[in-house]
Parts: C-alpha cells; sequence; structure tokens
C-alpha cells in the first residue's frame, strides 16, 4: 500500500506553494526547510515586479493557509540526508540542525536584548549585523529565535538563557535525525544568487559600491539594513546616478549558461525603487536582450515612459573605482552608437542571475542536472519531482504555477503507488 | 450549541508587567459572565495549554478566549479542534508593544479588547459546511490542443473522471498542425517530434470521455455542480462537472493588418503558421528565408504585450530551413531576442546552425521577380542594411487569446444607470462575448478579462486565482506564453480543479480562505431585490430570478461577505461572521464622556494585510495612538454602513477604514473590496453632513503589509484631525 | 617531486634570469624538474597566425609526445609557452578528432600523444604541491617591508581561465610574496596585458601598456614588480627607459622574476638569483635583503 | 562604417568562408553583447572592436575585414577570450583571421612580417632565437624599419650589455628532419580538413 504523503523539500515560494497546493487536495505534507523560517528568497524581495507589491502580503496568506491547515507539518533547521525506496514508498531521514531556542519561545526578545555577541546578517546579505541570538526577520514564520552557534559565545556565557523567562534556551541542543516514510518528493530547494566575486571584471567585493541586485533589494526594504533607503555603501550618502549591468554571469558559458529570465525586469522595477526616491537620479541599464516576455512587455513600457531611464545596447565590460571618489566608471560599448562609452556612477547594481542549489549541493538520490545543474524532473528516479527555480529560472509567479503543477505530479505518484 | 465560554489571560512577554490583569479578569467574569477566566504566565507553553485542554475536557468548555499573542502566532498552540471556538485578543503585538505600560489609557484598550472578544464569541457559531447533493467530481476540460490535452491527461492519471471538449473534428489544436516542436526538456538545443499524436493517444489511454466537433451552449450551476450542455453533431448532451479548465488557446493576430510588412501584397509574404504548415505539407522548398519578429506583438498600434513564444518558435522555424538544407540562407529580425531561461541553448543552437540574427526595425520589404527584399535599421551594424533574394518572409505575428473574440459585455440596463446616476458605482470586470463556457451566471457569459482579453490571474503569488470558482484557465488563453510554460500551466490548473472538487465536496472554501466552512446565508424575507448582492460579489455567486430575488450558489462562494457589506437590509449573514456580530462588538467599545477628553477612533482592518502591519508595528514596538480600537474584517468588501451608524452612534469620534490597494494594480485578494468600502462611504457623507456629522469623521486609507512605519503617523494624524473637528456630537446622547 | 620540464626558447637567451632561478628554487624545494629531451618551440601565439592553429599544436603536441612515456606532470617556466601547451594538451585530451588527425601527423616523426598528461606552470606548483607553508619555512631572509607589485600578466592565468586563479584578478602569487614576508601591493592592472609581442612591430603598443602598469603600480607604492612570464619581465623591464623618454616620467621600478625574489629570501647564491641580467637595477631596492651582485 | 546613405548589403560568401576556417565557425554564435570591444587592451587604435568585425563578416565586408588592423593588433592577452560570454576563442579567430590574410595578400601591417619572420625562424631551426627573428623581420620590412629600430637601439644595446641578446643562436633541435615531417604532414592534413 503506498503512502499518499508527500515531502516537499525547500520552504521557498515554490515549496510552500507545492505544499500547499497539495495539502488542500487532501493530502499529508512534510515541508523540509534548511533555514530557521519558511518563505526562502521571496522573504527577502522587496517589491514583485509588475505590480511592486509587497511580497509578505502573499506569504502571509501562505502561512495562514499553513496556519489553518493540519495536513501540513513544517521542519525548519532540517535537510535530508538521505532517500532509499521507489515512488509511493520512500523512505526519508531528515536532519535536524540544532536550533538551540526550543519551541517554548514566545518571540518576546527578552535574548537578543542579553546576547553581547554578533553576526553578520545573512538575511540582509552581510550589509548590517544581529546578535547571535536574533530574529531571523520581523514576518519570520514561525516568529521564533535562533541562535547562530559560528557568533554565540555557547554555555559559558549563558546571557540569553538567564534572561528567558520560558526556559526556551537550550545551548545544548544536538541535531536529530527523524525519518519519514512518504509516497511522493517534490524537490524545490530553489537557487542561490550568482557569486558575483566571480565576475572580477566588475570589482564586486573590491568596490563596496557595486552590489548585487539581491542586495539592492534589501538596501530599499524597509525592513532592510539602510530602513529602505537607496544610498552608497561606502559613505551612506544619497545616490545621483545608478547603472544596472544585466547578465551578470548569465547567458554565459563561463558562468550561468542559462539566462535567468528575471533578471532584466528585476532591474527595471530597481529602477522604480531609485526613481521614487531619486526624481533626479541618472538611470543607466546595460542590456543584451531586454527580456520582459508576455504582458511583462507592459511593465518594461510603463518604467521606460516614468521612470526616464537610459538603456544602453552593450554589456558592461568593465567597472572601475575612482579611489577617491569611490565614484565608479562603467565601460561598455553601446552598440547603437558605435562607441565604447565611459561613464560615472555613483553605484553600480550587477544583475547576477540563478545558480541553482542543485549545482552546489545534489539530491541525495539517483537524479540527472542540466549542463548548469539545474534538476531535471523525474528524470531517473519516478517520484521525485522538480519545482519551481531549482528546474528552470523562473519569475515568481511562474515558480508558482510550476510548484502548483508539480504538485498534481507528485499526487499522480502517489495514486500511481496504489495501483 | 451551549456555549460555556473561558477566558485564558496570558500574562507572559511583559503582558502582566504592563496591564492590570485582575482589572482584565473582572471584565471578563463580572460584566461578561464568563464561566471562566484565568491567568498563566506562560500560556503558550505546555501547563498554559494544560490548563486550557483541562478545562475542556473537564468542565465542558467549549468556547475560548485566549488574551494574549496575535492570532498571527500560535494558531497550532491554541487549536483545540474543530468544536471548540477560539477566539484570540490581541495584547500583546496591538496593546502592550504598542502602548505604554501602566498606563491608563493602555489599561482602558486591553479592556475593550477583551469585551470585543467576549461579544464576538457570544454573536458566533461553529459553521456548517454546504454540502451538495450528486456531487461531482469529475473534471472537464475545454480545448483540445495542447494545453487541454496535457490538463485531460494529467487530471485523469491523478484518478479523476475526466472529460473533453473541442470544436474541432480533431484533437491537437495549434500544436497539433506544427511540423516539429520547441524542446521541452535539456538540453533544450533540439527540435522534437510533435508530441500531439502520443498526447491524443494517452489521452484515450487515460480513458478521458472526449468529445470532439463539440461546443458547449450552456454551463450552469457551480463547483461540484456544473451542469453543462454540450452541443454535438446536431444534437447536445448533458455532463454534470465538478471543475473546470479553460485551455481553449489563441489565435494568431490577423496578419491583414500587417500590410506594412508586405502581408497580402507580397504572395510570399506569410504567417509563422502558415510557415509550420507548409514545412508539415512537406512544401517548403525556399533557400532564403527571413524572419520578422515582433509582427504586431510589442507595438502600440497592435498588440502592446509580448506575445512570449514567438521568439522560441522562430527559432525553431529557423533551424527547419536549416535542416532541410544547411546551406539556405536564414536570417531573423528581432527586437531583443527572449529566449529565456535555458531557451539561451536554443538561440545559441540556431546560431550554430548558420542562422544570422539582426537586431533592427524592418522599415521596407519590397519585392521584385518575385523575390523579397527587406530594409532594416540595422541597430548594431549602426547603419541602414539590406537583404534581398528571399523566397519567403515569415511574420512572427503573435498571439491573441481566444477569450478575446466576441462581443463586450453591455453594462447594466440603461435606466437603472440613469437612476444612480449620482452614486458612483463599482465598474465590473469585462467580460466578452467569446462563446466557450456559455456561463448562466448573471453577471455574464464567461470569465472576466484582465488584460487584452487574457483572463489571467492579477495575483503573482496566486496564478490561478480565478474569478469564477472552479474554472481555472490555462495556457496561452490565460496569458502568453511558450510550450513548456503552457504544458506546466496545464497540470498547475488540472491541480486547482481537482482540489476544487474536493474542497466543495468537504464544503470547504477554495483560496484565499482555503478551509473555511462558513458560507452566506440569506433571510430572504426580508430581501427588497435592490441587487446590490448579485452585482457586487467578486465571484459572479449569486444569480438572479426574473423578480430579481438573489440566487445563490454557495459552492461558488469565496468567503469574502462583499455581499454581507453590500445589503442594506442586512439579510447576509455567516455562523461566525455577521453584521450583528461586529456591530455588537462596536457597542461592546466603552466610550467615555466628553468631559473624559479621551476620544475613541475605530478602525476597520482588513485582516490580510492591515491586521499584519498592525502587528508588525507592534513587534517594532512603534507607539500609536491609544483612542483607536481595531475590528478585523474579512476584507473591507463586508463593511456594512450599518456599524459607521452604530459607530457614530455610540459616541466614537472617527472611523478609519484599514484597506488594501486598489487600482489597477490592486492588492485585494477579493478584487474590489477596498474599493466597494471606500464607495459606500461616499455614499453617506451626505447623511452624515445632515446629521451634523462632519463628514471627514469617516475616511478610509489603504494600507499594505509593509506600510507598518506609516500606521502612528496615519493614526495620529486622524486623531489630531478629529481633535480639531473637536467631539462626536452624539456622544452624550447615549 | 619529479617533473618533466619545458623551459622554452626565450630561457636560452632574453629570460636566462628565468631558468636560473628557476632551476635554483626547485632545487630548494625538493622538486625535481626533467628537462624534456629535445623540446621545440611551441610557437608561441605567433605562429598560429601565420599557419595555423593546428600546425602550431601538432608542433607543441610533438614536445608532449616526447615526455609522455615518463607520466610525469609537465611543468613549465614560461607563460606563453604555457598557454600553447596547455591548450594544446586540453585539446589533445578532449577533441577526439583533432587527436586522431595530430597523431597522424606526430606519426611521421614515430611520436603519438595521448593526452595522459598534466601541463603546469611553476608558479602553480609552487603554491599548490609545495604550499604558502612550505615555502615560508624554507625563507632565510625574510622580505620584510617589501612593497611588491605582484604582476601575473594575462596568460598565466587566462590560457585555462579559473583553472589556477581569477583570470583577471589574481590573488595567488601575492599570497606567495606574502610567504617571504614582503608585502604585496594594490595592484588594479596586476592581469593587464603587457603589448606581449608587439615589442618589434608595434613598439607604440607596448610603451603605452607599459606606462599604464608602472603607474598603476607606482600608485600601489610598490618598489618592484614580480612576474612569472617572460615576455612580460622583458618589456616592462627593457623598455622601462623609453617608457621614461617618451612619457617624461621617472620610473626606477626593478622587474623580477618570481623566483628572483624566491631565490634572495632564501638566501640563495648570486648565480641563483641572476640579477645581473636585470636592465632596471634592482640592488638598491633589494640590498637590505641581501641581494647580491 | 558606411557613410553613405544608400543601406549596405548582406552578402554571405564571405562569412561561410571565414566560417570555414579553423575556428572560423565560433563566429557565428557572437550575440553582439560587446565585451570583447571592452576587454582588449588595444581597443583605442583598433580599426574595429572584434564585435564590429564579426558583424562586417556577417555582412559580407570582405575588404573592410581583411584590411582592418584589429587582428594585428590583438597581442594574445585572451582576456577576450577567457570572457566572451558566448565562448568564442577570439584569439584563436584572430589567428585564423591573420592567416587568411596572409594568404590573401592583405599583409601590409607590420605585425604580419613579424609574424612570417618567427615561422621562418621556428620552421628552419625548431626554435626561435630573437636575434634571428628580429634579423628576418627587417629584411621583409625593408630599411625604413631598420631606422625605426634605430631609436630603440639603446634598448638593444642594454639588453646586450645585460646578457640578454645572445649574438648566436642556440642549438637546432636534433630531431630538425622529423619536426620537419610531422609539419608537412600537419599541413597536408590541414588542407585536407579545410576542404
Amino acid at each position: 500500500m503506498a503512502n499518499k504523503s508527500i515531502l516537499v523539500v525547500g520552504g521557498g515560494i515554490s515549496g510552500l506553494t507545492a505544499a500547499l497546493e497539495a495539502a488542500e487536495v487532501g493530502h499529508e505534507v512534510y515541508i523540509v526547510e534548511k533555514n530557521p523560517y519558511l518563505g526562502g528568497k521571496v522573504t527577502q524581495i522587496n517589491q514583485y515586479f509588475p505590480k511592486l507589491c509587497p511580497p509578505n502580503c502573499g506569504l502571509e496568506i501562505n502561512f495562514q493557509r499553513i496556519r489553518k491547515n493540519p495536513r501540513i507539518n513544517f521542519f525548519t533547521m532540517a535537510e535530508v540526508e538521505s532517500i532509499s525506496g521507489q515512488e509511493g514508498n520512500f523512505d526519508v531521514t531528515v536532519k535536524l540542525n540544532p536550533r538551540f531556542v526550543n519551541e517554548n519561545c514566545t518571540g518576546c526578545g527578552k535574548c537578543t536584548e542579553a546576547c553581547p555577541a554578533e553576526r553578520a546578517n545573512a538575511f540582509n546579505y552581510g550589509l548590517d549585523k544581529t546578535k547571535a541570538v536574533y530574529l531571523p526577520h520581523e514576518f519570520a514564520f514561525p516568529m521564533k529565535y535562533v541562535i547562530d552557534a559560528r557568533a554565540c559565545k555557547g554555555a559559558e556565557c549563558g546571557k540569553c538563557a538567564q534572561v528567558c523567562e520560558y526556559n526556551a534556551i537550550d545551548l545544548n541542543m544536538e541535531p536529530k535525525t527523524i525519518n519519514l516514510n512518504v509516497g511522493a518528493i517534490v524537490w524545490a530547494t530553489g537557487w542561490d544568487p550568482y557569486d558575483a566575486n566571480k565576475l572580477s571584471y566588475y570589482g564586486f567585493g573590491r568596490y563596496d559600491n557595486v552590489i548585487t541586485n539581491v542586495m539592492m533589494e534589501r538596501m530599499a526594504a524597509l525592513n532592510g539594513p539602510t530602513k529602505g533607503k537607496i544610498v552608497r555603501p561606502t559613505d551612506g550618502k544619497e545616490i545621483k546616478s545608478v547603472a544596472f549591468i544585466q547578465c551578470a554571469g548569465s547567458r554565459d558559458e563561463n558562468h550561468l549558461k542559462a539566462c535567468s529570465s528575471v533578471c532584466c525586469l528585476a532591474s527595471l522595477k530597481h529602477a522604480t525603487y531609485v526613481r521614487e526616491q531619486y526624481p533626479d537620479a541618472e538611470i543607466c541599464i546595460y542590456y543584451i536582450d531586454i527580456r520582459a516576455r508576455g504582458k511583462y512587455e507592459d511593465f518594461f513600457t510603463k518604467v521606460q515612459e516614468e521612470a526616464n531611464i537610459t538603456l544602453i545596447k552593450g554589456k558592461a565590460g568593465e567597472v572601475k573605482e575612482d579611489p577617491s571618489t569611490k565614484k565608479l566608471v562603467v565601460i561598455a560599448e553601446d552598440q547603437v552608437a558605435q562607441e565604447v562609452v565611459e561613464k560615472k556612477f555613483d553605484l553600480v547594481v550587477l544583475a547576477t542571475g540563478m545558480a541553482p542549489t542543485t549545482a552546489a549541493a545534489k539530491v541525495p538520490a539517483e537524479m540527472a542536472y542540466d549542463e548548469d545543474g539545474f534538476l531535471v524532473s523525474g528524470a531517473n528516479t519516478p517520484g521525485i519531482y522538480a519545482a519551481g527555480c531549482v528546474k528552470n529560472p523562473l519569475d515568481v509567479a511562474s515558480a508558482v504555477r510550476d510548484a502548483t503543477a508539480t504538485a498534481l505530479k507528485a499526487i499522480q505518484s502517489t495514486v500511481r503507488g496504489q495501483q | 450549541m451551549e456555549k460555556k465560554i473561558a477566558v485564558y489571560i496570558c500574562t507572559g512577554c511583559g503582558i502582566g508587567d504592563a496591564l492590570d490583569v485582575d482589572a482584565l479578569s473582572n471584565v471578563a467574569l463580572k460584566e461578561y459572565k464568563a464561566d471562566i477566566c484565568k491567568t498563566d504566565a506562560f500560556l503558550c507553553g505546555k501547563d498554559g495549554v494544560a490548563v486550557i485542554k483541562n478545562d475542556i475536557e473537564n468542565e465542558g468548555v467549549n468556547t475560548v478566549v485566549v488574551a494574549g499573542c496575535s492570532s498571527r502566532v500560535n494558531a497550532d498552540v491554541f487549536n483545540f479542534g474543530p468544536n471548540v471556538i477560539v477566539e484570540r485578543a490581541n495584547l500583546r503585538e496591538q496593546v502592550i508593544w504598542c502602548h505604554p505600560a501602566d498606563d491608563e489609557d493602555t489599561q482602558m484598550l486591553a479592556e475593550d479588547y477583551i469585551r470585543m472578544a467576549l461579544v464576538k464569541q457570544k454573536n458566533m457559531n461553529l459553521p456548517e459546511p454546504y454540502q451538495v447533493e450528486n456531487l461531482s467530481k469529475t473534471i472537464m476540460v475545454v480545448g483540445g490542443g495542447f494545453t487541454g490535452l496535457t490538463a485531460a491527461l494529467e487530471s485523469a492519471k491523478a484518478g479523476y473522471r475526466t472529460v473533453l471538449v473541442e470544436k474541432e473534428d480533431k484533437l491537437g489544436g495549434y500544436v497539433g498542425k506544427m511540423y516539429k516542436q520547441v524542446p521541452l526538456k535539456p538540453p533544450f538545443t533540439d527540435l522534437e517530434e510533435n508530441c500531439i499524436p502520443g498526447l491524443v493517444k494517452a489521452v484515450e489511454e487515460a480513458g478521458v470521455k472526449v468529445y470532439t466537433s463539440a461546443t458547449i451552449a450552456k454551463t450552469a450551476g457551480g463547483p461540484g455542480m456544473f451542469d453543462v450542455t454540450i452541443n454535438q453533431n446536431g444534437g447536445t448532451v448533458e455532463e454534470r462537472v465538478g471543475a473546470i479548465v479553460l485551455a481553449t488557446g489563441a489565435r494568431p493576430y490577423d496578419a491583414s493588418k500587417l500590410a506594412h510588412l508586405g502581408f497580402g501584397q507580397y504572395e510570399n509574404v506569410i504567417t509563422q503558421s502558415a510557415f509550420e504548415e507548409m514545412v508539415a505539407a512537406g512544401n517548403m522548398e525556399a533557400g532564403k528565408v527571413a524572419f520578422i519578429q515582433c509582427a504586431g506583438s510589442r507595438d502600440q498600434e497592435h498588440l502592446p504585450y509580448c506575445s512570449a513564444a514567438c521568439c522560441v518558435e522562430s527559432i525553431k522555424q529557423a533551424l527547419y530551413v536549416k535542416e532541410k538544407n544547411p546551406e539556405a540562407n536564414v536570417y531573423v529580425y528581432y527586437k531583443d531576442i527572449r529566449s529565456n531561461g535555458q531557451y539561451e541553448h536554443f538561440y545559441k543552437k540556431a546560431q550554430q546552425a548558420g542562422v544570422i540574427f539582426i537586431k533592427g526595425d524592418v522599415t521596407a520589404i519590397t519585392e521584385s521577380d518575385g523575390q523579397l527584399a527587406i530594409e532594416a535599421d540595422d541597430k548594431t551594424m549602426g547603419t541602414t542594411s539590406e537583404a534581398d533574394e528571399f523566397d519567403l518572409v515569415v511574420l512572427a505575428n503573435g498571439m491573441v487569446p481566444t477569450a478575446a473574440f466576441g462581443e463586450m459585455i453591455e453594462e447594466e440596463a440603461e435606466e437603472e444607470a440613469a437612476a444612480a446616476a449620482d452614486e458612483p458605482k463599482v465598474v465590473g470586470p469585462t467580460i466578452i462575448k467569446s462563446n466557450m463556457l456559455n456561463l448562466e451566471y448573471r453577471q455574464g457569459p464567461e470569465l472576466p478579462e484582465l488584460k487584452y482579453g487574457f483572463p489571467d490571474s492579477h495575483y503573482i503569488c496566486f496564478p490561478y486565482e480565478t474569478r469564477r470558482t472552479g474554472i481555472y484557465a490555462a495556457g496561452v488563453v490565460r496569458a502568453p506564453m511558450d510550450m513548456l510554460s503552457a504544458m506546466e500551466d496545464a497540470a498547475g490548473a488540472a491541480l486547482k480543479a481537482v482540489q476544487c472538487v474536493e474542497a466543495t465536496a468537504k464544503g470547504e472554501a477554495v483560496h484565499p480562505r482555503s478551509g473555511d466552512m462558513s458560507f452566506p446565508e440569506f433571510n430572504m424575507n426580508r430581501c427588497t431585490q435592490c441587487k446590490r448582492c448579485t452585482e457586487e460579489c467578486p465571484f459572479g455567486a449569486i444569480n438572479e430570478d426574473e423578480k430579481a430575488n438573489p440566487l445563490p450558489n454557495p459552492t461558488r462562494c469565496r468567503r469574502c461577505g462583499t455581499c454581507m457589506g453590500a445589503c442594506p437590509e442586512r439579510i447576509i449573514s455567516f455562523k461566525n461572521y455577521s453584521v450583528p456580530m461586529i456591530g455588537n462588538m462596536v457597542k461592546a467599545i466603552e466610550v467615555p464622556e466628553e468631559l473624559d477628553e479621551k476620544p475613541r477612533i475605530l478602525v476597520f482592518a482588513c485582516e490580510n494585510d492591515a491586521m499584519p502591519a498592525l502587528d508588525m508595528a507592534g513587534i517594532n514596538r512603534l507607539q500609536y495612538n491609544p483612542w483607536v480600537r481595531i475590528i478585523p474584517v474579512r476584507c473591507l468588501g463586508s463593511l456594512n454602513l450599518v456599524w459607521i451608524n452604530d459607530a457614530m452612534a455610540k459616541g466614537f469620534d472617527g472611523v478609519l477604514l484599514m484597506g488594501c490597494k486598489h487600482g489597477d494594480d490592486y492588492q485585494c485578494h477579493f478584487m474590489k473590496g477596498s474599493e466597494l468600502a471606500e464607495i459606500r462611504l461616499s455614499k453617506i457623507s451626505e447623511t452624515l453632513n445632515r446629521l451634523g456629522l462632519e463628514s471627514e469623521r469617516v475616511r478610509a486609507t489603504t494600507v499594505n503589509i509593509m506600510d507598518y512605519d506609516k500606521i502612528p503617523a496615519m493614526l495620529d494624524e486622524f486623531a489630531e484631525e478629529l481633535e480639531e473637528l473637536g467631539p462626536n456630537p452624539m456622544k452624550d446622547f447615549q | 617531486m619529479k617533473y618533466s620540464f619545458y623551459p622554452g626558447c626565450s630561457m636560452e637567451a632574453t629570460a636566462q634570469a628565468n631558468l636560473k632561478s628557476i632551476e635554483a628554487v626547485a632545487s630548494a624545494l625538493d622538486i625535481q624538474l626533467e628537462e624534456i629531451p629535445d623540446w621545440n618551440c611551441c610557437g608561441a601565439t605567433v605562429v598560429s597566425g601565420v599557419v595555423g592553429d593546428f600546425i602550431q599544436q601538432v608542433m607543441t603536441g610533438r614536445n608532449l609526445a616526447i615526455a609522455e612515456p615518463k607520466g610525469q606532470d609537465v611543468v613549465v617556466g614560461c607563460s606563453s609557452c604555457y598557454l600553447s601547451l596547455a591548450v594544446t594538451n586540453k585539446r589533445f585530451k578532449e577533441d577526439e578528432h583533432f587527436r586522431a588527425l595530430a597523431n597522424q601527423a606526430l606519426a611521421e616523426g614515430g611520436l603519438k600523444y595521448d593526452g595522459t598528461l598534466r601541463v603546469r606552470q611553476f608558479l602553480e606548483v609552487v603554491i599548490n604541491d609545495v604550499g604558502f607553508d612550505k615555502v615560508a619555512r624554507r625563507v632565510k631572509r625574510p622580505l620584510k617591508g617589501l612593497k611588491v607589485a605582484g604582476y601575473v600578466g594575462c596568460q598565466t592565468v587566462r590560457a585555462i581561465p579559473y583553472e589556477f586563479d581569477d583570470p583577471e584578478y589574481p590573488v595567488l602569487m601575492d599570497r606567495l610574496m606574502e610567504a617571504l614576508g614582503a608585502t604585496a601591493t594594490e595592484f588594479p592592472m596586476k592581469a593587464r596585458c603587457c603589448g606581449s609581442s608587439q615589442t618589434i612591430p608595434a613598439t607604440d603598443i607596448v610603451i603605452d601598456c607599459a606606462r599604464k602598469i608602472f603607474d598603476s603600480a607606482a600608485a600601489g607604492g610598490a618598489q618592484v614588480i614580480v612576474t612569472p612570464c617572460p615576455m612580460c619581465q622583458l618589456n616592462l623591464d627593457a623598455y622601462q627607459q623609453r617608457v621614461n623618454q617618451l612619457h617624461g616620467t621617472s620610473f626606477n621600478m626593478p622587474v623580477l622574476f618570481f623566483t628572483q625574489l624566491m631565490a634572495i629570501a632564501f638566501d640563495l647564491a648570486p648565480d641563483a638569483q641572476a640579477l645581473k641580467y636585470n636592465i632596471v637595477s634592482p640592488y638598491e631596492a633589494l640590498a637590505t635583503y641581501g641581494a647580491s651582485k | 562604417m558606411e557613410q553613405n546613405n544608400k543601406p549596405v548589403k548582406y552578402d554571405l560568401t564571405f562569412a561561410r568562408e571565414i566560417y570555414s576556417l579553423e575556428n572560423g565557425s565560433y563566429i557565428k554564435q557572437c550575440m553582439q553583447c560587446g565585451m570583447c570591444a571592452i576587454s582588449c587592451a588595444t581597443r583605442e587604435i583598433m580599426d574595429y572592436s572584434p564585435r564590429q568585425l564579426f558583424n562586417l563578416i556577417k555582412l559580407g565586408k570582405k575588404d573592410e575585414v581583411l584590411q582592418a588592423n584589429t587582428m594585428w593588433h590583438c597581442t594574445s592577452c585572451c582576456t577576450c577570450k577567457a570572457r566572451c560570454p558566448r565562448g568564442v576563442p577570439l584569439v584563436d579567430v584572430m589567428h585564423d583571421l591573420k592567416k587568411y590574410a596572409i594568404e590573401n595578400g592583405y599583409a601590409d601591417y607590420p605585425q604580419a612580417a613579424f609574424y612570417k619572420a618567427f615561422w621562418s625562424e621556428v620552421a628552419g631551426r625548431g626554435k626561435v632565437f630573437e636575434g634571428g627573428v628580429t634579423g628576418r623581420y627587417y629584411l621583409i620590412r625593408g630599411l625604413d624599419e631598420v631606422k625605426k629600430a634605430m631609436d630603440m637601439k639603446d634598448v638593444g644595446i642594454n639588453m646586450l650589455k645585460h646578457g640578454r641578446l645572445p649574438l648566436l643562436p642556440p642549438k637546432k633541435v636534433k630531431g630538425m628532419g622529423n619536426l620537419k615531417k610531422i609539419i608537412r604532414k600537419a599541413q597536408e592534413l590541414q588542407r585536407k580538413e579545410a576542404r
């Protein structure tokens, strides 16, 4: 007898969607998420294109759906260690990494006030710091604190444990392993921003005013490191000009071979962020092709009209820094003008693309991957499906569509397994 | 149900330090005669929960008020099963975290929230699900092209009886006529054989009931009970189905409108589909071919949108030419090559095959001796360029959804409109009579369009959100997309259809209030046939009889309460959400006398965006005016004007509605809720003025979830303005 | 640690200092270099422009074919030769059609190459096989306070991009200099072109490129430039005076092979330091570190 | 590029010839991003950026392409090759264009003479001797170039002084006969492949 339950690996927008859609059909679902919170990458996005609406809005609804649905079980700080068995009957071991904060946590925040240690805030891509015991972000679901073991001074400090009135801190928490038996698996571990350090000609990592598109999202976000103000990282001052460099890693045989699909629209959206804060700033987008497919074309048209941006057809070749002013020079061949142009900017944003998480960490099962490491769905092991950006570089709406479709595939596996 | 009410006040997270808990208990026990009231220092802890459970099991408690943190947290902890009503009074996020401790105003606020929670409980009942007789779990797919076949196959594979209706005599649609298809799998470089024959076979083997040469004459009923009349071969067939996938596809843009590209003028300027058929028939002999992208698309004069599929389709067709004759000269004129995602590999493949890509606007197409010449503004060459001796020029002429063809529904009868001319009115969505579903819906026979005729979802997070419950559009009828997307879309829509029939069977709502078992009930005795409910329902759930009586279809309903808010006679209510329930909550709030100089502001906040934003203000410890009392509503669309009356009569100095953004980029999860509320409000301003109440006392604002930083100013400024107006003159009349 | 060694033509003429210091440093680090017998010119980047890549790669392949029976990694001391050998080797490994054709030609000389070897640079061997720690332990006279601009140049890191270090902003040679006790300076031009073999036909290009490199090195406060590449060393050393004449600058920036600096830090004999070949005199800058004539 | 108003006309004949060169077909996959134009160490003095050159090839502008200094100014620094997002090995393509230009009589640039001199030296001795290359170069270029060389004589003298210009060439490759046979065979195979 096959198991009708479904394991979803990855609790980002794709994983959440796949899990919720399957659970709302009536299936028992387990979500395994490596972060201490659900929501994945979209929690770090300020606004979605083309509506410029906040992702937390949709997440809030999805979390409501989880709260109300007893068929959904989720594990944060968890990772799948092994998979055995076959479609309809998979045995999965899941490692639960220690949070050092137990279910007693009420989210009151006293521990953070007491904590003496700091850590770089990964949620804001290192643009600011949190205490070693921290709430991942204010919309975090579940709303429980977590301790970063690398930053924590350990039991001999123990200040957090002393102030906690609810006995919620357990500095000796050990990893645990649990076993699940499921009928189908949806792998929705998403993507990582491509490592911009590898694009040395753009100076990321050497020039602080060169940032990536995901950092731009944090900077523009009210709950980000600058409280939503877009500024020059070197001095926190207002900007007068900004360049967006498209295909920073994508469409590139040396980096990500595929097009990441979303970066053009993301940069157009970022242009609206900048324009809202700086009515007179110069905004330049360096591109090869502007890929605003389907009805997103309307957004492209609208941004061109309203945000007064300059589009330069020509991939930016290099970024140089003027060491005295920290201004950046972007050099590119403007192909319409047929000339090499050098322009100065206060801020350069690299539109880094999507590297599938499976480029670095494979599924512990027989699976196939394409040349960039994107997971091929159901190729070798029936019953294990890829959903969302681990399969194709997708925008959010498409990832949700894909995840919804994948929920059905997973359900089919549990039906097939029964026959 | 005889209610046995217990109130549990949590004193943890600083609540006990900031508030006089004994006084709170007194409100519960003395004022409201709650059966039990207990306090606990750590209510969400094991021991705290055990206390509640013990009272439920041993004391017969069936109605619980948890006064502590927000309902956004610990929902699982305070869930005591389907037979226990649980209500939360938010003393943490919305009281002590945003107001000073040990303060008279803060205490009054907390006490009011206890009162409101108790009143709310007294006025609510456990919902009983709406059950349908002769329920069908059959999935009907309309359209037998690539998307429709895929959707049908996917739902059949999930174990559901599936019916497929196709208007042509043959399945396959647009893709069926193709020579080959674009790659749908890694490495995304190779042309694939046409999948339609295999798909048709699989659909037949999966037991899908197929109707070809068939159209839908009528679709009546609602989810779980759609009664569909199918016209086929002069006769009719009836099918009862549970949910519907609309996959009627798109049509190529009318090339006769592309005379500027030589179509109609030169025989050898043809469309993408004509080329496809030519190659499929083996009649393509051309040695020199040009493809012109965006022929119609991305053009404000024609199709302002990008048709999404044409770039990869033209790359494919260019490869046909190269496959047949590697020496052939093939040119593609483009604005931007949109080979998104892994289709980048496909683009490169075509380049490697020797296809020449020219970024340029075609400025002229001419013909001499049967051969065509193209002049273009060649962008990367920095000059005007020419190429000639083309045997064929293929126009990538984009797509128009089948849902866009037909007459638009006219607005309501003229006289009615005239009569109500001075009343602002919400403009309903556009519905085009495209003759596909012929829904027996009061609001029109097809899915409402979003834009350009595509009946798409407006939500990024919820692409299958539909304004006609149980009917999901998929493929290129929904939005411009390529085959890979359409394939996924078909399965996604099939899932939603399956989900809808399952939820309907249980009497549950589907998204966004999935799982909600409540539904609106109508006290028809008092109905005045005003049609507000039938007009305003965002989901077309309510039909009308000839006498304009509303005929609710609960399985279409999404439980937003818009009908309840619209009804001037207040005849519509849910078991756990009603006009009196909220009205009594308003009345339960203590409004101090004028001399006390403690004004009161009532806030109706949308529970989807405004309530979380208010919580966030608390989490960030943002301090705001303690005069406000916040009542969450399902949607501002459910706002009934009588509540404003109640508030004014009670002596509130002002009322603020916090709803979602409306307009083109609306955020309301029920489409028009906040907009409707504002319109309703505008209708009473005159009345208010007449009563000597300044209409500025009642206003609406939009709040999104990330506006929490603006909330203190929003409330404080409103309070200041109210102070300038002075106290509500009705205050001491009560 | 035993390797086959391909010196390349320049080691016998303009870059004798390279050969001498490599040999001495290798022996100080227990690296055995066995010269490939009767090696021939790799064709550099020039021959392909006259007769095409195939001929050039076949010629280069002859060296690999001779070395193959020993099975040892082939170490190259010249960046340009490394480019030829590494790219050719990659082609032998990856392109079957090429391998078959090239072996047809090699057969004329009784040779065959199956593509089994690894081609490496001396710099990379020092870094990866010896390691910074062992190098640091071998240092006798730390180059404390010496500010070094690590000029990696082009082909060292771009022959096979990412194989060894970042192709445009390499850092490993800087780390090596630090292991010697020196300070690596900020040097944005560290991997930009010196003009290469344009020396003879278009000297202007070299002068122009060299000027930019000196500017950048000077701005970072460097006292000396080190490089692994004979062509770079020659252009920057021999044309420095010319740059000064034409641009009115006054650069006095000794340009050394990194192995020369290692020889100094290892306190090896003057012959191993091979400083006499340097045109811009390094003695003054290096006097305190024991640079000897 | 063309300044008159007449549109330039696409003719793929020349492009096909170039595509047939050893690395020529890579040109086809250029997506006109312009990365190469920025990468080049000598871009300021190039007639056309590599991207523009590829465009001209596509257009069929044989004279413009073969008379261009672009490939001759290439220093083989490999920056463009390392960066090209489409994986076009530009340095190798430049080799082909140089070879093609020489073979088709478009070899007026001094670099062409240097290249030929270098090759003669290698083909004759199996190794390169800078003195030999220089001598051969001036033989090809003639007296004017020698005059220019005299301007540089201080450079040469300095090199001599520091023992970096041996007057006698190093020994030839011992197996020169075999090497020549190998090269002859390779040339034969190369011709066959091109067909």
